[in-house]
């Protein structure tokens, strides 16, 4: 599965993009960001405050309860300040 | 029904955008054009930078066309976002809609907008005159009201 | 605060009229431009012939200029409103407004339009495509009732 | 005092404009309209629904008991359709 990263979540994590293998305990975004929260410090640091950081799985905006398990790629980035 | 989306760097004319919009049809009452342009922000801003995520943005603001189709009687609608480096007084984003009437023409512009503003995954960061980069600018609350409003 | 009035038989040109509107200021966020078309009305239509009062015209748009001012914070308005014989696809009326955000600027010109509709001394007459001189077209109950949302 | 006409109303009555010297017995807008309709067939043409036509003095929208005493032009015309 391929994980895109944009804004300051791409910076604290400091990568744009990874390619990553799930383990089976990882079935929504939530149980995702656990597992990536939990894989260094940067991730801790993107995701210190779980309620800002948003999701889209497959260019499609999505709540943390979303599944993962048929996604190609999950993005994680602040809310959107376009326009 | 003419629908343009485009993400680009390249500057745009509003002119332009809207003879394309309106091109062989006179039953065009109505031409509502929104222009967003980068403030300066009282001189502490040398430029916008605007990330973008390639491919959900288009798809986003496809979905958000179809949605203003759906809710009003358009004859045609445009959106162009800008991304990169946009320096003050520089547009960012212009929405165009074509109705017969004018009330339909002025909501779906406005619809879009609050509908861009939350949902289309752009990000801006200020780059300050003083050299330095500043803070990715936050989402404002009151966007997400003005979004809601639509519900 | 630029306020631009004009009575003319001119074209006008929304970008031009836009650079104008917001020359040497870095200050605006938004710029809503509307655009009122000539619709052919299925075919009929030859031209609108469009007279206006002039003088009373001005000091109408005048007012009307000072009241959008009065009721949301605008860096700058413009309102071009065209006469004499107009064609269908050619533009009618500009009204433009800008300010720091998009949602003054949408109120502001929608507020503008609809008073323009009912209160600025202009008439439309219809010429059709047989030859023949039609009707004056009638006011729309419906515009002052759009007229009515603002007092 | 000028009067001036527009579009239908201007059709009706035959002219674009035209200078009165106004009887004591008018003083409002109505009372000029009442006057005016005395005057022969083609002004009773143009005001046969007072409800209609509306009226400006020296510029500026005035109801039928507007005075007219200080006026120096009195406009008559149908609802406006510009825009």
């Amino acid at each position: 599965m391929k994980l895109v990263y944009f804004a300051w979540v791409r910076e604290r994590v400091g990568k744009t993009d990874e390619d990553v293998e799930l383990p089976t305990s990882v079935s929504t975004v939530a149980d995702l960001v656990r597992w990536l929260k939990g894989r260094g410090e940067e991730y801790e640091y993107a995701f210190e405050n779980e309620g800002i950081v948003r999701a889209a799985i497959d260019h499609v905006h999505v709540k943390p309860e979303a599944s993962v398990l048929q996604a190609r790629e999950v993005a994680f980035f602040p809310p959107m300040t376009g326009g | 029904m003419a629908v343009t989306i485009r993400i680009q760097t390249e500057h745009f004319d509003v002119t332009a955008e809207t003879a394309r919009l309106t091109a062989g049809r006179a039953d065009i009452g109505a031409v509502v054009a929104f222009t967003g342009l980068c403030r300066d922000e009282g001189g502490r801003l040398s430029a916008l930078e605007l990330e973008h995520y390639p491919g959900m943005a288009e798809a986003e603001m496809s979905r958000i066309a179809t949605e203003a189709q759906e809710r009003w009687p358009l004859m045609g609608l445009t959106i162009i976002h800008r991304f990169g480096m946009i320096a003050p007084r520089e547009e960012i984003v212009l929405v165009l809609t074509a109705s017969t009437h004018r009330h339909a023409a002025f909501h779906a512009a406005e619809f879009l907008m609050d509908y861009l503003k939350t949902q289309a995954p752009f990000w801006k960061r200020e780059h300050l005159k003083d050299g330095t980069v500043g803070e990715w600018v936050q989402a404002k609350g009151v966007d997400d009201l003005a979004a809601g409003r639509w519900v």
